[in-house]
């Protein structure tokens, strides 16, 4: 199945695009530190979205968009563990997830 | 309006008010929730554009591993009920403004741009050609990568049990 | 002639130095004292072989000529300028090896008895051979740079020797004092030398101060001020001379010096050390009568000038050693106008060979009279005029020995002081009626002041001794009685013929109408001293009273150390130093701190951008990228 | 292989036989054995340095070896020596073995402290054989950190303020430098060939004049901070006052005598027109240097203060001798660079020791110690005497040298720039005697003091080697100068065309 007679790539790629910018706010307004990987899987997935797109719309013939994606699915994984386990171990030692009680690194 | 096309704009618009929704939501879990709907929505995306290998990986992996684990940490975190704070109103701004501004500025540029569709036949991402590509160590090889994504995984993973664990 | 034993008189006294330096206190005193005199005597008879030969084995008619016993090159700076350690003999440099191996050996028997029981006794004789090591290699310098080297090292074994009781902070400024004073003069030295020598292509003395050489035949053409380059050459030179022999306005150091044991003022600041700026004057004198008369002006005035000064002040002073040192100072002057007042070659040369006669004698007869003081302090623990009196009953072989050497100072005939002074009083004759005049004023005063001081020790009142004062040891007389031979005698050495400004003979003439007036005057010297202090009576302090101004200035030294002090600590030190110790700690380091303050108040500033505030980061960041590729896009 | 390397094995052997000592005696004894193994090893390669030259071998540079390390910016292992570095290496290893048997007493990390300081060895000898610019910058920071360390931990007073503003100045004068060294590199190209760091290769090859006058001041400044070139000289004191005995050592003996090195090596070698150009400037600036350092030297109280300054001067005199460029003054100027290492190393162990025994530099409070502790005060007397330039020491010829050698130059600016500096002789006699007379002469003024025990064996070890190699030196010099004036004419006649 093709796409492209269909559906411009440009569709793919704003609408990654609003995915990734509504990730961004999530990161900046929310001070909960899960919300705040939430908002960074957004814009993960939104990356994906432009690599899947490009591989299907203007290499066919290639798979490497497919290996990124999977790629980055991987990393995710990793990233989402280990910030989730920093996350609970702060939370263990501070008491709160909340970006603005976690500032003794500053300076 | 052809059936792909209007898959299209049902995942499309649900991609694009679930992720509002969660980063909206003042309750986390939902939040979490729409989160899940919309990674599902996007394996859909992506079963669309014929890489349906991906969409599984998208739908076992964040779907099956990354939300739960998120929801997880939640409910080791917080209060189901709890309500997160609002958010500040500076930041509000700061965030819309950018946001507003960078999907402008990427808006434009997208649009603007002649991409120039392919001309060269598909490939099938099948089972087989995708196994191939990523065992080999020629051009379109993906040995290597996928090598050292296996050492970041297990780094990850020592690395989440050494922080984890109770000192 | 072989004269390469003559490397043994430099050698022993630095091995003795190096032998008591090392050994110091694991050496019983008494060895030590034997071992340094020893080496010492040694020294002292091969310098009379050196002498024996040297004099015997050439011609006074055709002159004697200069044997380089020695010369090894010890540095070299360019391809001409090189500095070589060796002996160079010649009727001046055997002269003064006789006059300083016989007062040194003096000096080394006296203290035997002298310094007995002193703590340092093994470091003082170390001391003792490093001074006479350095003072030969002085005078048997073959270039003037190797003089420079020896001058540097007398001037610091005369610091060692001054400051020899170093708890004692009067001595430890004194040794200061006349370091730095003769360092200051040296400063002076080596510039002439820095001069001289880029001149002339040469240090060594041979070349210098042949008269038919390069040098003196192709006198420098360039002017500086009026007067040539090497004319300011030698007046720079003669500054280090002025400095080690104590001429005004450099002469401060010495009075302070005599805080050194006796028998070291003796050897170092009357009979050899001091005389060594007559020395150099008269080893580069050929350089200074032919290429530089104008600097040999500057010498007599200056001579002349502190003859006078020096004995004015010497007739007020109390402390006995000083009232010497002064008499030094004065008597110093003489030999340095002597030199001044002469010229090159023969006859012309009657004031060189009188200055250097007059060096000779005058180390015996001040030798004398400065280890007679010793023997006196020695008997009384005083330095002071007015706790003595009446010694001639209880120290009669010192009272003897003294009393010949005033009489010697005084000028009169026969003995040595008499012909030495009597030839210099010639050359100013003939050369300056106005240095003339002053000098034969001098001699008068010298006959007071010396009287003076003979009167006040043995005559006069006999004050309260707490112990009677008895006659010193036979290690003590031994020395007086032989140097009191040697100054009555050693006025009849043939001078004018064996040290002479260009080596060869001349012939002297007894001249009456100088002799007279000289000898007259000399007597008065002594009568007017006679009714002051033979008996005690209020006649000095009369006369003190009734011409105070002068007689105060004069007691106070004319305040020249009030100056120099005012020089140094008010201007040197607190207006010089103290302003840049203080601008490097508030300026220089100042400005450093400054950077750096300036760099911490700006990083706490720029620090406030980093708030801990992560979101902040973030919406930076992603506004800082956007604005980035807006930027590229607009392009 | 190359000897050469044998100076940086024997130093990196011995610090990790350090490391694996098992207590502080041990380590005390390893360094001791590493530092006389490193001493023999010169004074060896001092012999065959002299056998190559009297078999006929003139090259500039001997023993040299290249190996190429980073190919693509052509970085090159290039060691080689010639007398001048010859010198240096003597000096620094009798500087460091003396200095190891004056921290024989350090109690607090002893271990740490062996090591840093070897470190620090290891740098200064590696710099002076290298004939590479990269690799000698790589060793001058080897260098330069561990001072840091040693100055913070082991210090005395506002140590941390002195290492800080030590390292940071030097650190300043290595950036300087960094620019100068890299402008040369990629000028070295300008008259044909490869890029190249390769110091005989630059002079060689030239560089042009823009690229000398414009890097000329970095380099030389560069060098010159850490040779206490006024008005960079105020780390010195500070830095010196502050440091542990050995530090201060190394720091003033050796340390200060790379900045002298290099500035003569690098900057002045490679960038002869600059050097001419800009002489009269550095000239005025060093000739203040010797006389402003005097004059310093006398209002001080403390005694690394004094010595700190009088550092100042005698190093100007080396900047201001080099910049005299004709062979007597350069040669002099390295005289005085041996000269100035071992009395101020001399000087600063005699100061440790008193402090260990006094604790106080001031000297205002001591008096008499000559009655009480003479060996330390003879041999402070010894270095004092040195330091005014007495003949028969080593500063003597080391200060004659240069001064005949500045009068060689006609001009009435080099001649009253000389005569300046020659008045530094009277002031240097003002101020050593000044403190030998407080300090040491005199009634003991404290009757604590009467009590102090005399340098221990170690410390009269320590003492002795430098004082006999400042009287080597001062009595037969001729070698020493000949051996450093072997290369100079090559050099010069390069700085003067």
């Amino acid at each position: 199945m093709n796409l492209s007679s269909e559906i411009p790539l440009q569709y793919m790629l704003v609408l990654s695009t609003l995915v990734f910018f509504i990730g961004l706010v999530s990161i900046i307004i929310r001070r909960n530190l899960i919300t705040m990987l939430m908002g960074i899987e957004l814009m993960l997935n939104a990356v994906n979205i432009n690599f899947v797109a490009f591989n299907h719309y203007l290499f066919p013939n290639r798979l490497e968009g497919h290996f990124f994606t999977m790629i980055i699915i991987a990393i995710a994984a990793a990233e989402a563990a280990v910030a989730i386990a920093l996350i609970i171990n702060i939370y263990r030692k501070v008491g709160t997830v909340s970006v603005d009680d976690i500032e003794e690194l500053k300076y | 309006m052809t059936g792909p096309k209007i898959i299209f704009y049902i995942l499309a618009a649900a991609i694009v008010v679930f992720s509002v929704l969660s980063v909206a939501d003042r309750r986390i879990l939902r939040a979490a929730i729409y989160l899940l709907f919309v990674l599902v929505a996007m394996a859909g995306l992506y079963y669309m554009m014929n890489f349906q290998f991906l969409a599984a990986v998208q739908l076992i992996i964040y779907a099956g591993g990354i939300v739960v684990l998120i929801i997880f940490s939640i409910l080791l975190t917080s209060q189901i009920n709890s309500k997160l704070d609002p958010p500040k109103l500076g930041n509000l701004l700061l965030g819309v403004i950018t946001a507003i501004g960078g999907i402008a500025i990427s808006a434009v540029t997208i649009v603007k741009y002649g991409f120039t569709p392919a001309n060269q036949p598909a490939i099938e991402p099948t089972m087989r050609t995708i196994g191939h590509q990523l065992m080999d160590t020629s051009e379109y090889g993906y040995a290597l990568p996928f090598e050292v994504i296996g050492i970041l995984l297990l780094a990850a993973l020592v690395g989440t049990i050494f922080i984890a664990r109770k000192t | 002639m072989d004269f390469s034993f003559t490397i043994l008189i430099l050698a022993l006294p630095l091995f003795s130095f190096a032998l008591l330096g090392l050994t110091s206190k694991s050496l019983k005193a008494d060895l030590a004292g034997y071992a340094g005199t020893t080496s010492l005597l040694v020294i002292t008879v091969l310098s009379y072989l050196a002498a024996w030969r040297y004099f015997g084995g050439g011609d006074a008619e055709a002159g004697f000529g200069t044997t380089i016993a020695m010369n090894y090159l010890w540095l070299n700076f360019t391809d001409t300028l090189q500095i070589h350690i060796g002996i160079l003999l010649d009727s001046l440099s055997i002269m003064m090896l006789v006059v300083i191996t016989t007062v040194s050996l003096m000096v080394h028997i006296y203290s035997l008895g002298y310094m007995k029981g002193e703590k340092g006794f093994q470091r003082y004789y170390a001391f003792l051979s490093l001074f006479t090591f350095s003072m030969l290699g002085l005078v048997v310098a073959t270039n003037i740079f190797q003089m420079y080297i020896f001058w540097e090292l007398v001037g610091v074994s005369s610091y060692l020797l001054i400051g020899f009781y170093y708890e004692r902070p009067s001595a430890v400024a004194a040794s200061k004092k006349a370091f730095i004073v003769t360092r200051f003069a040296d400063l002076g030295f080596l510039i002439g030398i820095l001069m001289l020598s880029f001149s002339t292509g040469t240090f060594d003395f041979d070349a210098l101060t042949s008269p038919t050489g390069p040098v003196i035949s192709q006198p420098a053409g360039s002017l500086f001020m009026g007067l040539s380059v090497t004319t300011w050459a030698m007046l720079f030179i003669f500054m280090g001379g002025a400095g080690k022999s104590a001429m005004f306005p450099l002469h401060i150091w010495l009075p302070d010096a005599m805080e050194g044991p006796t028998p070291v003022s003796a050897l170092i600041h009357a009979a050899t050390m001091v005389v060594a700026g007559v020395y150099l004057v008269a080893r580069l004198f050929p350089i200074y009568a032919m290429s530089a008369p104008e600097a040999l002006d500057v010498i007599s005035y200056i001579g002349s000038f502190t003859s006078l000064f020096a004995a004015v002040i010497a007739c007020t002073q109390l402390d006995i050693k000083r009232v010497l040192a002064y008499s030094t100072l004065s008597q110093i002057g003489y030999m340095m106008v002597a030199l001044g007042v002469s010229g090159y070659g023969g006859e012309a040369g009657l004031g060189y060979m009188a200055s250097l006669f007059h060096l000779f004698t005058h180390a015996f007869f001040k030798a004398l009279l400065f280890l007679g003081a010793g023997s006196v302090i020695h008997a009384v623990h005083s330095n002071m005029m007015t706790d003595m009196g009446g010694l001639r009953k209880y120290m009669p072989v010192t009272h003897v020995t003294f009393l010949i050497a005033c009489l010697t100072i005084a000028g009169l005939p026969p003995l040595s002081g008499f012909f030495s002074k009597d030839e210099i009083l010639v050359a100013a004759f003939e050369h300056n009626k106005i240095i003339f005049a002053v000098q034969w004023l001098v001699a008068g005063i010298t006959a007071f002041y010396m009287f003076r001081l003979y009167f006040n020790i043995f005559w006069n009142r006999t004050p309260e001794y707490h112990h009677a004062p008895h006659e010193s040891p036979v290690t003590m007389t031994l020395p007086l009685s032989f140097l009191a031979v040697a100054s009555v005698f050693a006025g009849f050495v043939p001078f004018h013929e064996l040290v002479t400004s260009d080596g060869k003979a001349f012939e002297t003439s007894f001249h009456v109408l100088v002799a007279l007036p000289s000898i007259a005057v000399a007597l008065v010297g002594i009568g007017l001293a006679y009714i002051m202090y033979f008996k005690q009576n209020e006649r000095p302090t009369k006369l003190a009273a009734s011409i105070s101004g002068i007689y105060t200035a004069a007691f106070h030294k004319f305040y020249i150390d009030e100056i120099y002090i005012f020089i140094t600590k008010g201007i040197i030190f607190q207006f010089i130093s103290r302003p840049v110790a203080w601008f490097d700690r508030h300026i220089v380091d100042g400005t450093m701190n400054l950077i750096g303050n300036t760099t911490v108040a700006a990083s706490v500033v720029i620090r406030r951008l980093q708030s801990g505030k992560v979101q902040l980061y973030i919406w930076f960041f992603a506004s800082g990228v956007l604005l980035l590729t807006l930027y590229m896009l607009l392009q | 292989m190359n000897p050469l390397l044998l100076l940086i094995l024997i130093p990196a052997l011995t610090m990790a036989g350090i490391m694996l000592a098992g207590d502080v005696k041990q380590a005390r004894v390893i360094s001791a054995v590493g530092m006389s193994a490193q001493l023999l090893f010169s004074f060896v390669l001092l012999y065959w340095f002299y056998q190559l030259r009297q078999s006929g071998n003139t090259d500039e540079m001997v023993f040299v070896s290249t190996t190429v390390w980073y190919p693509s910016l052509n970085i090159q292992l290039k060691f080689g020596i010639d007398g001048i570095s010859m010198s240096m290496i003597m000096l620094t290893s009798i500087v460091t073995f003396a200095g190891v048997f004056v921290s024989w007493q350090v109690e607090y990390l002893t271990k740490e402290f062996f090591i840093s300081l070897i470190l620090l060895a290891t740098g200064v000898f590696g710099f002076f054989i290298s004939l590479d610019l990269f690799t000698m910058f790589l060793f001058y920071e080897v260098a330069v950190i561990p001072m840091y360390l040693l100055i913070g931990i082991w210090g005395s007073g506002p140590k941390e303020y002195s290492a800080m503003k030590l390292t940071l100045m030097l650190m300043g004068g290595s950036a300087l430098l960094l620019v100068g060294l890299l402008g040369i590199y990629f000028n070295s190209a300008a008259n044909g060939g490869p890029l190249t760091f390769d110091l005989m290769q630059i002079a060689k090859n030239g560089l042009p004049r823009e690229a000398q006058m414009f890097f000329f001041p970095f380099t030389f400044i560069g060098f010159g901070i850490l040779g206490a070139l006024f008005p960079f000289h105020t780390w010195s004191p500070d830095g010196h006052a502050s440091a542990p005995t050995a530090v201060s050592m190394l720091h003033a003996g050796v340390l200060m005598k790379l900045g002298g090195y290099g500035c003569f090596r690098v900057a002045m070698y490679l960038m002869p027109e600059a050097a001419h150009a800009m002489a009269w400037f550095f000239i005025i600036l060093t000739t203040v240097s010797v006389v402003y350092g005097a004059f310093g030297a006398i209002w001080q109280k403390d005694l690394k203060y004094i010595n700190a300054y009088s550092s100042v001067s005698h190093c100007g005199l080396v900047l201001f001798a080099l910049l005299m460029m004709n062979e007597t003054a350069t040669t002099g100027a390295l005289l005085q660079m041996i000269s100035h290492g071992l009395m101020t190393a001399l000087f600063f162990a005699l100061i440790g020791m008193i402090y260990g025994r006094t604790h106080t530099r001031m000297i205002d409070e001591m008096g008499g110690l000559m009655k009480v502790i003479p060996f330390v005060s003879v041999l402070y007397v010894f270095a004092g005497l040195a330091s005014l330039g007495l003949p028969g020491l080593s500063g003597f010829v080391a200060e004659m040298t240069i001064f005949v050698g500045s009068f060689q130059n006609v001009d009435t600016f080099h001649r009253v720039a000389t005569i300046v500096a020659c008045s530094s002789i009277v002031i240097t006699a003002v101020y050593i005697l000044r403190v030998v007379g407080i300090l040491l002469l005199g009634p003991v003024r404290n009757n604590h003091y009467l009590e102090l025990k005399d340098a221990m064996w170690f410390e009269k070890l320590g003492g002795v080697t430098l004082l006999v190699s400042i009287m080597i030196i001062g009595i037969a010099p001729l070698w020493l100068s000949n051996l450093l004036r072997e290369p100079l004419a090559a050099m010069l006649n390069q700085l003067t065309n």
